[in-house]
C-alpha cells in the first residue's frame, strides 16, 4: 500500500540534491524502498526511530560486516521487516571505474533496497536494506564483482586514506598505497572480529588531515618530514606581486612565529628548527612553498567518539618513522599494539582508553618504544609518579 | 559461496590515466572557481576536479547517472570526497564547463571547495538506525537548503565543517566539526519492567551505567532495574546492552549544538567542539529552529571572523563570553562541563572580558 | 650534652644568612633549640624525619591553632620529646611596630624554643616549638601582648592579604581592611574547627596576585575594575623617549592584542573591550597605565595543594561584585559556601574537590548564583548533560 | 586563661605614619636599585622600600636585630613579604643608605625585587615535620648561597620563583612557582605488622589509598594490610591515616624538580609547574645534585628567554621538547601523565619540534 508523505515530501523541495527524490526513485523498482517512505513519515509524526536493536546476521566465514536491523512496525511495513544494510570496502581513495560502480548498481538493484550511502562516514560503500535470505547471494555476487565486505563489530574497520599522491601535490606518504596494503594484510581482522571492541585505521598525507583521522582513529598514520620545508623566493614575490597580504595572512599565522617577512626584499625566512609543519603557509602559498624532502610518517594512536568516557583525539605515538612499502616497520607496531589491547583491554574499550587506564609507562613497554617528549604536550603537573 | 578476503579493488584500476602517469609527482594547485580545482603536475600535465554535491543517501539510478557523466566526460573515473561529495577529474580543461553543465542538469551543486561550506557528514537517523535521537538527511537536506549559497561560493573566513550525528555515539569526526549537529535524549530510560528481567542481564545492566544510576527494583519480586533521575544523564549506555530501556521519547528528543572544533593541524592544533545550543526540539520535517540558529552562528561568523580563522580560532581568540554575546545564546548550567575533565574547563584566571 | 654536629655546622657557611647560625643563637637561650641540631645532624646521617605523627594538644576553648609535635628519639633529644608549634595570625599585610613584635620575642624566649618562622607560608607567625604546659600560659601572654591564634586543623585557616593600599598603587580593593574585617568576622570558624576540612581565604588588591590566592586558597578575592584602564599618553611618551621599547614590551605580550602602538605619534591606543585586565602593560608602564575607575573584586574558588586528586587553581565564581565595608556581600556569599560544603563535603574534601564531585550545576544553585561564562575557559566537550 | 578572639592586632597600629597619610593614594613606583623601591603618593609624598632576605627560620634575637635597625630609622616600623624577606619603610631618602649599610651588618642580603630570584617559599622539613621525605631550610640555603647573585640583582628576563615543599602535601605555592623542589618518597610503606592493628582502622586504612593499592593481609590470624607494589605511588595517604605506614627510607626518599609554573595573571594565566626530574637523591647538607641541576635550568632560561617572559611561557613558546633538549634532561615514562587527567597532557597534534 503507497502511504500519504506530506512531510516526507516537503522535503523534494529546495536546491540541495533531495534524498527523498532518491529514495523516491529506488521505490519505483523496491517494495522496500517504498516502505522506508512510509517509516520516514511515521517517525516525523512520533519524532521517534521505528528500529528495533540489531540482530546478529551475516555472511559464511565473515563475523561482520553485515548490519543487522528489524522495524518495530512490521505489520505496518512488512518489507522493511528485516532491512539489513552491508558494508563494502572501498577501493582506496575512493576512486572508481564506471565499470565496477555499475556493477554495484547492478547486485545492489537485485539483492536489495537499491539504496546506497556513498559513503558511509567510516568510508564504506553502504548497501541500504535488504533481507536475510539476500545477504549471502548479495555477498557473492558482490565478490564476483571483485568488491568486498568492509568491518563491523569488534573489528578492524574499513581503513581510510586521503586522496594522497593521486592528486595532491602535499602528501607526504603513498597513502592509498599504504592503505591497499594494510587493508590486505589485515583482511582477517576486519573480518573476523575477536578484539575488545572496534578498531581504525586512518591515513592523511600531511597534517591537513584530510580523512579526519586524529578525531577518528584508533591508528592514525600522517605524512610529515623530518628536514626544513623548502620555500622558493622566486614563487614568494610572485605572490607578494598579486597582492597576497603575506604577512597578515601567513607569517602572523604561523603558530611558533618560524617566519620572518622582509617586506623590503620580499623575502621569506624560516627558522626551520621552530617549525612545527603546521601546513599553514604551504596551503596558502603552495607555488611557493612545499614540504621537505625527508619524508616519513608520524603514527598516533587513541582517537575516538565520546561513548563512554568522553572523546580522545589521536596522540602521537612515533614522531617519525619511514613508510616504504612493504611498511613491515608500520605492521609489526600495529600487530603489537593489537596483541596488547586484546590481552588487557576490556569489552569495549578501545585502545586508547585502555592506555589512559593502565598508564602509558605500561603501554609503551608493551610495544617496546621509549618516551619522548614528542608524545606529550607537557609533562605532568601531579606528583602522583610511579617508579 | 563467495569468494574470501579478496579485499577491494586495487586504486590502480580505479584511477584515471593522467593521475597514473602523474602518481606522486603534482606540484601544485589552484581553485578556478568554486568546486573547480586545477592541480599542475611536474610533468606539465594538467589534472581539473568537478567537485559536485551529492545527498550522500541516494538510489543506484543516482550513481548510474554520474558514471554516464563520467563516462562522456572522464574516460569513465570518477571519485568520491572524505565528505560525500562527488568529483570528476579530466586533463581537458574544455571539458570542466560540459561536467557543471551535466551535473547542474543532475540537479547537483558545484562547489564545496576552498573558504566555503562542504557537505555535511552524517549518519543514518530514523532511516535505518534504532539508536537515532534524531533524524539525519532531512536536517542536513534543510539545512544545506539554507547554506546552499556557501557552499557554491568560497567568501566565509575560512573552510566550515558541519557536522551530524543522530545520537552521542557521534559516527562521523562529528566531535571536532565547526559546527556539530548532535541528536541528544533528555528523558531517563522508559523501562519495561515485564521484559527486562528476560532479555536483559540485570548486573550488566547496572554496570554500564557510567553514572551509577542503576539499581535493582526494590521491589524484590520485580526483576527488573530502576533508574535514579537525578543521576542519569541520558547517555544511552544502558539501552545499548539492554533493550528493554529505550531512552526515545517524542519530546524529549532533540537536538544540541556544538562548536570550534576542528581536525587540521593547520595553526591551531585539532580542537573538540564544544556545546554551544544545549536542546532544540525534533521539528520534523524541516527542524526550523536548528536551521535558523545555524545561519545565524554562520552569519555572526562570517562577519566577525578574520581571513583564514577558522569558528575555533575565532572563539578563542575573542573568548567564549564574546561568541555567548555576540550570537545571543543564553549560557546555561548545562554549558558548563560536570564531566571527568570537569575542572580543566573551568576559568582559573581572572583574564576574561565582560 | 651538646652534640658534635659536623653536617650542619656546614650550613653556618655561604653568602645567604644561616638558619644554622640562627638555631646556634637559640640555643644559647634554650635547651630544646641545642637539642633540634643534635636532631638535624641526625636526620642529615640517616636522611629520615625525626618527628612522629603529631598528637591532639592545644589551648582552652580552642579547637586549633596548635600543630602538636613529639620526637621519635627522645631519649637522645629529652627536650624536643614534645616540640610543638603555635600559629599567631599576623596583623594584615604582615605590618608590624616594633613594640609588638618585642612583646612576641618576650613571650617566646619565655614560653618555648626561641625559634620562629616569620612567617608560616599560610602567613602566620610560627612559634616553633614548645611543650604541652607551656601551651596553655604561653598563649595567655600572646593575647596579653594583643595577639591571638590562627588556624590550623579543619578550620579557617588564617586569611591573608597583599601589601595593597598600604603601598601598592595598583590595588582595586582595601585588601588590608578587608582581611582584618573577615578576620575578626570569621573569628569561630577560625578557632573551633568543625569542617570536612581546612579552608583557606586570600586576598590580593589586582590580578599580580601575590598572595597567590589562585593557587593556594580556596576563596580568593582578587581587586579588579570593569571600566577601562587609564593612559596617559605623555606618561607613555615620556617611556618612548627614555628608550623603553613599548612595541615590543608591552603591545606585542598583551595577551589579546588590545594595544595598538602608532610608533610615529607615540600613540598607544587600547580597544577596551578586549582588555582582560592581566596588568602587564600596567606593571611595566605604571607612571602611564593605571587600573579603572570602576573598581571592585573578582571572587574565585577552590584553589588547593595536590592531596589526593591534583592540584586546583580557584576559579571565578563571581567575575565583579563591588567591595565595600562591611562587606555584607561577601560574607554572606561565603556564609553560603561554607554552609553548602559543610554540609555535603566529605572529610578531607576541599570545597573545589566537592564542587568537582557534584557538578558546578548543583553547586550554583545551593549558593545562588547564575551561570555565566566567565566562570568557564570553555563549555563541555563531552554530551553526557543533566537536564 | 587567656581572652578567646581577639584576633590579630589592627593592621592600622602598625603602619607607620606615611602610609596612613597616603593610604590608597599611590601613584606609582620605581625600583631604584636591587631591594630598593620608591613609591610616590598622588600627594607627592615618597616611600622608600629597603627589601632584606630572611633565612625565615629564625631566633627571637633575629627579630630584635631587626626592630633595632626599624627603631633606628624607620619610627619604629617594618613588613615582612609574603615570601619572607623583610622590608624596611621610610619617607626619607636619606635613610636609604644607613638602612642597607645596617642589613649588612646583619649579614642580611638587600635585594628580592623584580627581575630576579627573591626568597624560596618553603616549609619545614626534617626540623619539623613528620611528613617530609626531604628537609628544607638546609636546601635553601645551600641553593641561595649559589643563586645569591640573582637575589641582589635584576638580571633575568622575569620573575623567578622558587619554591620548596618538603613532602608532596605542597606547603606553600610550590605547584604554581617557576621552580619548584619537592620532596619524594619511592619506596612502599613499610608496615610495621605488630602495631597496625591496633593503632589504625583497616578499612579506613584501605580506603585511604587513591589507587586501591592497600589490601586487607592474606593470613587472615594478621590483623594488618598489605601494599600492591605496582599500584603504589608513594602518596603518603595511607601513613596519613595510619602511622603504622611509613613511607620514609634513606636511600628511596629524595627530591623531584617542576618547573614553569606562574601565579599572576600577568600576560599568561596562571599555570602549573611540570615535573621535569623524577628524582634526585637526598644528599645533606648541601644537595649538590639539585643545586646543581637548579642553577642550570637558571642558566638556560636566562639565556633563551625574552625579556619579561616568565619560565613557563618561554617553554610554552619553544615547546618542551626543545626545553629538554637544551636543558640535556633526560626524558622519562615518570614525564609522562597517568593520573586522572592524563590524556589532557597527550600531544595531540602532528605539531612537534625535533
Ligand atoms: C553507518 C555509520 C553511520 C553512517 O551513516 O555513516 C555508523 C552506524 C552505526 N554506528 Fe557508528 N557508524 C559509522 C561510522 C562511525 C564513526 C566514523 C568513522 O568510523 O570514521 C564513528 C566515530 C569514530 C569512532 O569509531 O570512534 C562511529 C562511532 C560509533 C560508536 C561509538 C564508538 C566509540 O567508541 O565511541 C558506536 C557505538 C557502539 O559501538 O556501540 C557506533 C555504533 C553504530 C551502530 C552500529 C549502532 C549500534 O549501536 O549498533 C550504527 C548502525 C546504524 C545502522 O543501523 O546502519 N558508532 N561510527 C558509519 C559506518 C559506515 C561505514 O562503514 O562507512
Ligand atoms: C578531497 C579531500 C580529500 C579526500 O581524499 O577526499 C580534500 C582535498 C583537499 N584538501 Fe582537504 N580534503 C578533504 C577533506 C578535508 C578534511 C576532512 C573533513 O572535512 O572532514 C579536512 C579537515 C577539516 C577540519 O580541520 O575540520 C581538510 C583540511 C584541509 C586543509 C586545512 C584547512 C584548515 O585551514 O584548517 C587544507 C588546506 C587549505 O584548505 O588551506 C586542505 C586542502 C585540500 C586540498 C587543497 C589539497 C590538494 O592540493 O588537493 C584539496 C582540495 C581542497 C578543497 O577542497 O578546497 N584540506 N580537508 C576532502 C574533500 C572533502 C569535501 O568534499 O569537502
Ligand atoms: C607550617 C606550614 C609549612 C611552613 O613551614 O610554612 C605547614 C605545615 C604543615 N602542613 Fe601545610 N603547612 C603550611 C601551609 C600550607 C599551604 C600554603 C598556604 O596555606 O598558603 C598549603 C597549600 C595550600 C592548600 O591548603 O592547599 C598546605 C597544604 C597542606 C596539605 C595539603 C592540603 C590539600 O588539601 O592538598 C596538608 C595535608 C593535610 O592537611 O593533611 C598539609 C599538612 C601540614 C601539616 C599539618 C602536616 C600534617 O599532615 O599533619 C604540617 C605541619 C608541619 C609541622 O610539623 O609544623 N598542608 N600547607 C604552613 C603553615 C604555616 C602558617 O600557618 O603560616
Ligand atoms: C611585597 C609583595 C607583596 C606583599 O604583600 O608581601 C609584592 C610587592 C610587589 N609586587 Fe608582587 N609582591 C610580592 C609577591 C608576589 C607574588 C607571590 C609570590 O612570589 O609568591 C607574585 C606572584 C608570582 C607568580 O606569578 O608566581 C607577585 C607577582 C607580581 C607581578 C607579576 C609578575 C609577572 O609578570 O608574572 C608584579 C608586576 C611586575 O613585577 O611586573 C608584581 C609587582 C609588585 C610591586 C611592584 C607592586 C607595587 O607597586 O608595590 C611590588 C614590588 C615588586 C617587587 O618586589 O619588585 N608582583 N608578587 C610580595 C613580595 C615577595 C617577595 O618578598 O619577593
Ligand atoms: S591530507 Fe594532505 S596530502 Fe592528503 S589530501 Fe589532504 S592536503 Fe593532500
Ligand atoms: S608549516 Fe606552519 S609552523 Fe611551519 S613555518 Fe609554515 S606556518 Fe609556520
Ligand atoms: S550517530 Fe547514533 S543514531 Fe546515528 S547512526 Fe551512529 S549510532 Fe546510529
Ligand atoms: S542513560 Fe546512561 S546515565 Fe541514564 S541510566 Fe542509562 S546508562 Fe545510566
Ligand atoms: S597584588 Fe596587586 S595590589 Fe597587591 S601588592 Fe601585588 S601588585 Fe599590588
Ligand atoms: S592589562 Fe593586559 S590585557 Fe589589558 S591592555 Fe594591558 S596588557 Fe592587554
Ligand atoms: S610540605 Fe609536607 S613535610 Fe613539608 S611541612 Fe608541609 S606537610 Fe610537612
Ligand atoms: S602511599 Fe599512597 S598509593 Fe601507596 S599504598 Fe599508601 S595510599 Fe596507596
Amino acid at each position: 500500500m503507497k502511504e500519504e508523505t506530506p512531510l516526507v515530501d516537503e522535503l523534494e523541495k529546495g536546491p540541495w540534491p533531495s534524498y527523498v527524490k532518491e529514495i523516491k526513485r529506488a521505490a519505483k523498482k523496491s517494495k522496500a524502498a517504498e516502505d522506508l517512505l512510509g517509516v520516514q513519515e511515521l517517525s516525523f509524526n512520533d519524532k521517534v526511530t521505528h528500529w528495533k536493536h540489531g540482530g546478529i546476521v551475516g555472511v559464511t566465514g565473515y563475523g561482520g560486516g553485515v548490519i543487522g536491523r528489524y522495524s518495530d512496525v512490521p505489520d505496518k511495513f512488512p518489507n522493511v521487516e528485516s532491512f539489513h544494510t552491508l558494508r563494502v570496502n572501498h577501493p582506496a581513495g575512493w576512486f572508481y571505474n564506471t565499470k565496477a560502480l555499475r556493477k554495484i548498481c547492478d547486485v545492489w538493484e537485485k539483492h536489495g533496497s537499491g539504496l546506497t550511502n556513498m559513503h558511509g562516514s567510516t568510508g564504506d560503500i553502504i548497501l541500504l536494506g535488504t533481507t536475510t535470505a539476500h545477504l549471502q547471494p548479495c555477498f557473492n555476487d558482490l565478490t564476483e564483482a571483485g568488491f568486498d565486505l568492509g568491518g563491523s563489530g569488534s573489528a578492524l574497520r574499513t581503513p581510510t586514506a586521503c586522496v594522497g599522491p593521486a592528486r595532491c601535490e602535499w602528501t607526504n606518504i603513498n597513502t592509498l598505497d599504504m592503505v591497499q596494503d594494510l587493508t590486505m594484510e589485515f583482511q582477517d581482522e576486519i573480518h573476523r572480529p575477536r578484539w575488545p571492541y572496534k578498531s581504525k585505521i586512518k591515513i592523511s598525507g600531511c597534517p591537513n588531515d584530510c580523512v579526519a583521522a586524529i578525531a577518528r582513529a584508533d591508528l592514525t598514520i600522517i605524512g610529515t618530514w623530518r628536514d626544513s620545508l623548502k620555500i622558493d623566493q622566486n614563487g614568494v614575490k610572485e605572490y607578494a606581486k598579486n597582492g597576497f597580504d603575506i604577512k597578515t595572512l601567513v607569517v602572523d599565522k604561523c603558530p611558533t612565529n618560524a617566519l620572518e617577512w622582509d617586506e623590503k626584499s620580499k623575502n621569506l625566512k624560516l627558522k626551520p628548527e621552530d617549525c612545527v609543519r603546521c601546513m599553514h603557509c604551504i596551503n596558502k602559498m603552495t607555488k611557493a612553498i612545499r614540504p621537505g624532502d625527508d619524508k616519513g610518517a608520524t603514527i598516533m594512536i587513541g582517537g575516538k567518539a565520546p561513548i563512554v568516557k568522553g572523546a580522545m583525539l589521536s596522540f602521537v605515538l612515533v614522531p617519525f618513522m619511514k613508510a616504504e612499502p612493504p611498511y613491515t616497520e608500520i605492521k609489526e607496531l600495529i600487530r603489537k599494539i593489537w596483541d596488547w589491547w586484546d590481552e588487557n583491554g576490556r569489552v569495549r574499550e578501545r585502545v586508547g582508553e585502555l592506555i589512559e587506564r593502565v598508564g602509558m609507562r605500561n603501554f609503551l613497554k608493551a610495544v617496546d618504544l621509549k618516551p619522548v617528549p614528542q608524545m606529550i604536550k607537557a609533562p605532568r603537573t601531579n606528583p602522583y609518579v610511579f617508579f | 559461496m563467495g569468494k574470501a578476503d579478496i579485499g577491494p579493488p586495487n586504486f590502480r584500476e580505479m584511477i584515471p590515466e593522467v593521475v597514473k602517469k602523474n602518481y606522486g609527482d603534482w606540484k601544485y594547485h589552484e581553485i578556478l572557481k568554486p568546486g573547480v580545482l586545477r592541480h599542475v603536475a611536474e610533468s606539465g600535465d594538467e589534472l581539473y576536479t568537478v567537485r559536485a554535491g551529492s545527498p550522500r543517501l541516494v538510489s543506484v539510478d543516482f550513481i548510474r547517472d554520474i558514471c554516464d557523466v563520467a563516462d562522456k566526460y572522464c574516460d569513465g573515473h570518477l571519485r568520491f570526497t572524505s565528505r560525500y561529495n562527488i568529483e570528476f577529474l579530466t586533463p581537458d580543461k574544455e571539458k570542466v564547463e560540459p561536467i557543471i553543465e551535466a551535473a547542474k542538469k543532475l540537479g547537483l551543486p558545484v562547489g564545496g571547495t576552498g573558504d566555503g561550506i562542504s557537505n555535511i557528514v552524517h549518519t543514518q537517523g530514523w532511516v535505518h538506525c534504532h539508536s537515532a535521537a534524531t533524524d539525519s538527511s532531512p536536517i542536513v537536506k534543510a539545512l544545506m537548503d539554507e547554506l546552499y549559497d556557501y557552499f557554491i561560493s568560497m567568501k566565509l573566513p575560512a573552510k566550515l565543517r558541519v557536522s551530524l550525528a543522530c545520537c552521542i555515539n557521534m559516527c562521523g569526526a562529528v566531535h571536532c566539526s565547526d559546527l556539530a549537529i548532535v541528536g541528544v535524549h533528555t528523558k531517563i530510560p522508559k523501562i519495561d519492567h515485564e521484559k527486562l528481567g528476560a532479555i536483559c542481564e540485570i548486573p550488566t545492566t547496572i554496570a554500564s551505567c557510567p553514572t551509577g544510576a542503576i539499581r535493582r527494583h526494590p521491589d524484590k519480586e520485580i526483576k527488573s532495574v530502576v533508574v535514579r533521575e537525578d543521576l542519569c544523564m541520558y547517555c544511552g549506555n544502558c539501552f545499548t546492552v539492554c533493550p528493554a530501556m529505550p531512552l526515545a521519547d517524542s519530546e524529549g528528543d532533540g537536538i544540541a549544538i556544538y562548536a570550534g572544533g576542528k581536525v587540521s593541524n593547520a595553526r591551531k592544533p585539532p580542537m573538540f567542539s564544544r556545546l554551544i545550543v544545549p536542546f532544540l526540539p525534533n521539528n520534523p520535517p524541516r527542524w526550523p529552529e536548528v536551521v535558523e540558529i545555524i545561519k545565524k552562528i554562520v552569519n555572526v561568523y562570517a562577519k566577525n571572523a578574520r581571513r583564514y580563522e577558522r569558528m575555533g580560532e575565532w572563539i578563542e581568540r575573542v573568548g567564549w563570553e564574546t561568541f555567548f554575546r555576540l550570537t545571543e545564546i543564553p549560557f546555561t548550567e548545562q554549558h558548563i562541563d560536570d564531566f571527568t575533565y570537569a575542572r580543566e574547563t573551568w576559568r582559573t584566571t581572572t583574564q576574561f572580558k565582560w
